[in-house]
């Protein structure tokens, strides 16, 4: 018998619930504006949630995915991406998302029904919401060999939970990227449930971080809560990635503290308790008593902010609900680039159907 | 006598069969403790117990594979699919192994599964959660694609589908899981499977659908019936093997064939039966064969999806525009 | 001028789009030093470089979703999958992604890739290697299905393929992959998508077909126009989206109906072209629409597969049965 | 940063490449029958598969895989496994099927285009060859999970190449008998190729071992070429899996010294060196050194195991040759247990046809 490999899985985390440095920071948190804008970032995110959850309960809005519990893992990922790098998410990380430029009403758009959601002003070349688990691993992977072989020095970045690690196009896209070598980053949001399934049923490993091990990548896991911790691990995962270093995966340790989405009840299969405890653990407390604590923030600025994020809220959601349905043409000019002869006559039909109120 | 949903029937059927042999084994994403995002499982692992209800890691490749393996060594796994959408990666574990377990091995190896899927449109869900794949597999040769249409038929074909010895894909119109309720002893009898049901007799046009599009067309049927119209309507409930004999019986009666489906029109599962009575029944064929489907487009997302649909009023438009052929 | 066999066009092809256009790069299992399985991709890795033909991992699902992914960025994929049999793990991408991408981002986004796929029997294949599950994917919405069936064919519809802005499956046909030479100059002529191309102008009946059985059809109406029968044969082309006026012109002159494919018959490409000609020419139609095809049932090993594959006697058979009905 | 888990690869390797022991010999290794009744194993699945190509080379038979250099993995698995135990083979693994009772004949029914030779006289509960790489490995895991719901003291065992460990199929059968402590084992055969794809290609997975740590399962790598390794190892982790402790990853290390299948020219795409070397290291030559040195094996022996080999395989091949075509109602008869209405037509067309000669 012979060692012939061995590996380390390493936990990282800068702040600890309170708000107390265990580690050296890195630069960027020296920035106060940009602690701030991070701080901002994930108070605008719970805000625009809140706000999301209730348009639902009051019939305004679609089933809605809430990201209440992940906003540092998702601000971090926004912060620590270039504008030209490409994001492939999942369906709930809104804080990546508004981060990178998509518009709220964008967002309310999506879960309202309606595609021009996903035609949105952030990077155009980002990738929409992705409900088939795990499926963007592989996009990410195939816009990092595009960037490749332009010889860009663009990455790609996806994201997907917990749950999606057990589909195997995660680990096809992982063991692709290992092989190519591409510049690309895998995000696990570890929220420790799929829904109703805890991660112990899920799988038996014990960090998702070192299923990087299967396909000879780095992987590391990260405190989900800590923005810091999040951003500063994505942040050398690029840059290792635009050296040409390759892929990475990056697991960040955080805790679904909503339902599955509105149209779960999570209290059917989880104790309170345990969401109780995670709620101590969340990630604005911890950003803010930092920076109040180093004279950074304060009640006013929270006010401020808070003003702030709501108007712009109420701003995006008035534009949702004030935005037509699309044509029923719709659904027939986006399907191809042009349209074939014989759907000519279905979008005809479509149109006479709408207008005469048929359907 | 248990009057109840179509879910609640699919739960019965369920419940039924796991206290009658204990080689049917229930498994999915979510089917234990919170039984089921629609609940069609619910009650059923604190029933059975958790080995027999089991929640699987979210990987539809792996339910459709293991389910594959557990029905050959002598299993009877009935396995969920969450929502139409997510059953396309268990499509090579369904078409390359269960549906020719049988013929490969001459029968030494049987693959007696079921994969139930909630599927189609109209309940204003998500991305990916209103599709109708089901003419997809009703071209694969070795599978059944059986769907419901009434609370009635969901227990009796649900508990025929998990006493098949071969494998069953049972579609669940999810629109109609909670529309009517039904009274459905829970008397362990199966329906038939590979038979028309026909829901109306009718003299002036056949009008073929299944699913929840049973529904609208019994709606249509009953409001062209106040006209004088009188129509035929058959639910498939066996899509696939079809039996095309009661459909060409009913053509060779009325004349004429509408065929009513949600799922996008072209290759579709009416495409197989108008083919059939093109062949075998062209001469009874008073005016053409007309299909009120789906566009041939992506389901749009919810708000656009009342279009994309054929309600009531194209069933109507339908048979009116065939009645006037 | 070149004389090439419908592999040889197919590499032609590739060598032709990638020198034109940069951002065309050929992708799959084997496809470089190996040149492919069936050597289609022959010679490209030497001549653009390992970065523009890549050998992948083995993974199908990974080969379809990176090829999204590089397409939504620009790129040009021609992505092989080895066998048809192999495809399945790759049907999630398509549906869900390759043909949804510009739909679901209004265009934002778009998908210009090709998946080349060899498929069909007739070539004493091994297990999993005789399949022509064309029709499952003409179902859904947003790609096409190409079929070529001979050397120019092959040339032109691939380019055409490449250019196109939408995704597209292209089934190869492999059975006839070195049956014949035509000459095929290199001219980086695309020939048109969308299209039936009419093979042999007739009178007393059309026969439709697509792929390998275009031989067999031919040669049917060879030997029938010696009977004095005038067959018109259709080569389909692109499965879906269907040029549906073409087919229905010819039959509303011949008045008679025969398709023949390799696949088992029910839900298949038959079916559609059944029910669009029973929608739109139904008056015109002298006797049933006949499907010659496969049976409803695995196809079987080699040492069975000529009795399951329509061969030129079946296409005779069902074209004369037509004739007497 | 914390260091939260840690992995270990090991080599096994008992007999090196001359014979020489490198460690203790297992038990069984004591019984010298056991060491001949392997090596005529290995030595009759050689000539099996030297005659087999050349059946197809005379046009007898169709596309063959050929398992030169694999005996030692093959028949190493084969005489770990008890009876009861559930084998879901990929496709060259002749020497673990023929151990556990598959008929040579029956072999070549398969590669000769005929479905009846997976109606087999193995073990009845046996899955047969499997082409769509890396599927079986999920029937393995659904096997196991039959077996444990029953409480039966049975395992499944799974093997696929190299190159089937890119497959998702395969991460989702580890994560799944993970997450189940299914009693299954997952046989990695690593020959170095997939058809024409070098192992660095596949993965930046330093060892197919390893991944095993994705799914949190124990993963070793052994010599592939040393049966005395392989049979210990599998032994060892069907123990383990009959204690209810769960699924093993098991990597053999070996080499693909033919082509791929014989519709395949290797010479194109690998040098004829690398082959060279590694014929030096198959796994014949040095269990007869080991058992010659010892006394255990003489050439008399050689011969007389030879020949029983040769006249075994001729008979096979002769019984292969002579099994007369299935009829054409097979296809139908064997598609559901009972045939449905609507085919009944189409069976009878198919008879009346095979009797006219049509087709
Ligand atoms: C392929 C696929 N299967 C099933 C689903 C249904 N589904 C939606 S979210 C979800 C759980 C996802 O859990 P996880 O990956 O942990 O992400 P989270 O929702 O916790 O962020 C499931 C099963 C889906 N969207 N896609
Ligand atoms: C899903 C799937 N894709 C592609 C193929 C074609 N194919 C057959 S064998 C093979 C290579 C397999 O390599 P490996 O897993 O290393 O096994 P080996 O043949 O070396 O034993 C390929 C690509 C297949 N059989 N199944
Ligand atoms: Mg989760
Ligand atoms: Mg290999």
């Amino acid at each position: 018998m012979e060692t012939i490999a061995d590996f380390e899985i390493q936990h990282s985390q800068f702040l600890d619930p309170q708000g107390e440095p265990q580690d050296t920071l890195p630069a960027f948190a020296e920035d106060a504006d940009s602690l701030r804008a991070m701080y901002a970032s994930m108070l605008l995110a719970r805000i625009f949630d809140t706000k999301a959850v209730n348009l639902q309960r009051t019939g305004k809005l679609g089933t809605y995915a809430s990201c209440l519990g992940h906003e540092a893992s998702h601000v971090g990922i926004g912060a620590a991406m270039r504008p030209e790098d490409c994001l492939a998410p999942s369906y709930r990380e809104y804080g990546a998302m508004l981060w990178r430029g998509v518009q709220m009403h964008e967002i309310l758009l999506y879960w309202g029904g309606d595609e021009r959601g996903s035609d949105f002003a952030g990077p155009r070349h980002d990738f929409p919401f992705c409900v088939p688990i795990a499926t963007q691993c592989l996009h990410a992977a195939g816009a990092a060999m595009a960037y490749q072989l332009r010889g860009e020095p663009r990455c790609a970045v996806s994201i997907n939970g917990d749950g999606g690690t057990s589909e195997g196009a995660f680990y096809e896209a992982l063991n692709m990227a290992g092989a190519k070598k591409l510049p690309v980053v895998f995000m696990v949001i570890n929220n420790k449930w799929a829904i109703s399934v805890p991660l112990e049923l899920q799988t038996a490993s014990r960090t998702l971080a070192q299923k990087a091990v299967a396909a000879g990548i780095p992987g590391i896991q990260v405190d989900g809560n800590d923005v810091i911790a999040v951003r500063h691990w994505v942040e050398r995962a690029l840059e290792r990635a635009r050296r040409g270093e390759g892929p990475t995966l990056i697991e960040t340790l955080t805790y679904r503290l909503s339902d599955h989405t509105t149209a779960d009840d999570a209290s059917r299969y989880r104790p309170r308790e345990e969401v109780e405890t995670a709620r101590k653990l969340e990630p604005l407390i911890r950003l803010r008593r930092y920076m109040e604590t180093r004279g950074l923030w304060n009640d006013e600025r929270e006010q401020a902010c808070r003003a702030e994020a709501i108007e712009a809220v109420d701003r995006a959601v008035e534009r949702y609900i004030n935005t037509p349905r699309a044509p029923v043409t719709a659904m027939f000019d986006y399907l191809f680039a042009n349209l074939p002869p014989g759907l000519v006559a279905q979008r005809e039909r479509a149109v006479r159907r709408a207008g005469g109120g048929a359907h | 006598m248990a009057t109840v949903t179509l879910i609640e029937a699919v739960t019965m059927a369920l419940a039924h069969e796991m206290a009658r042999d204990e080689r049917v084994i229930v498994l999915g994403e979510d089917v234990g403790v919170n039984g089921g995002v629609f609940r069609a499982t619910a009650g059923l692992q604190q029933r059975f117990g958790a080995e027999r209800v089991q929640d699987t890691p979210l990987a539809e490749a792996m339910i459709a594979g293991v389910s594959v393996g557990m029905a050959a060594q002598g299993m009877r796994p009935v396995a969920e699919i969450q929502f139409e959408g997510f059953v396309f990666p268990a499509v090579d574990q369904i078409v390359n192994h269960a549906a020719r377990l049988r013929t490969r091995t001459r029968g030494r190896l049987q693959c007696p599964m079921v994969l139930r899927v909630p599927y189609g449109g109209g309940i204003h869900a998500p991305e990916h959660h209103s599709d109708s794949p089901e003419a997809m597999f009703a071209h694969m040769p070795g599978i059944r694609v059986v769907i419901p249409s009434s609370p009635a038929r969901a227990y009796g074909l649900l508990l025929a589908a998990i006493r098949d010895p071969d494998p069953v894909i049972f579609f669940e119109p999810k629109r109609i899981y909670r529309l009517q309720k039904q009274e459905v002893p829970d008397t362990g009898e199966a329906l038939p499977l590979d038979v028309c049901y026909t829901l109306r007799e009718g003299d002036d046009v056949t009008v073929v659908t299944w699913g929840a599009m049973t529904y609208e067309t019994l709606k249509a049927a009953d409001q062209l019936a106040g006209e004088g119209v009188s129509c035929e309507v058959i639910d498939v409930a066996t899509l696939s093997p079809l039996d095309a004999e009661t459909l060409i019986e009913s053509v060779e009666k009325t004349g004429r064939l509408v065929i009513v489906h949600e799922a996008p029109q072209s290759f579709g599962g009416g495409a197989e039966i108008a083919a059939v009575v093109a062949e075998h029944a062209l001469y009874s064929l008073r005016t053409p064969i007309r299909r009120v489907a789906g566009y041939d487009t992506i389901m749009p997302l919810f708000r656009l999806e009342s279009e994309y649909m054929p309600g009531v009023a194209r069933v109507i438009e339908g048979i009116r525009e065939t009645l006037e052929d």
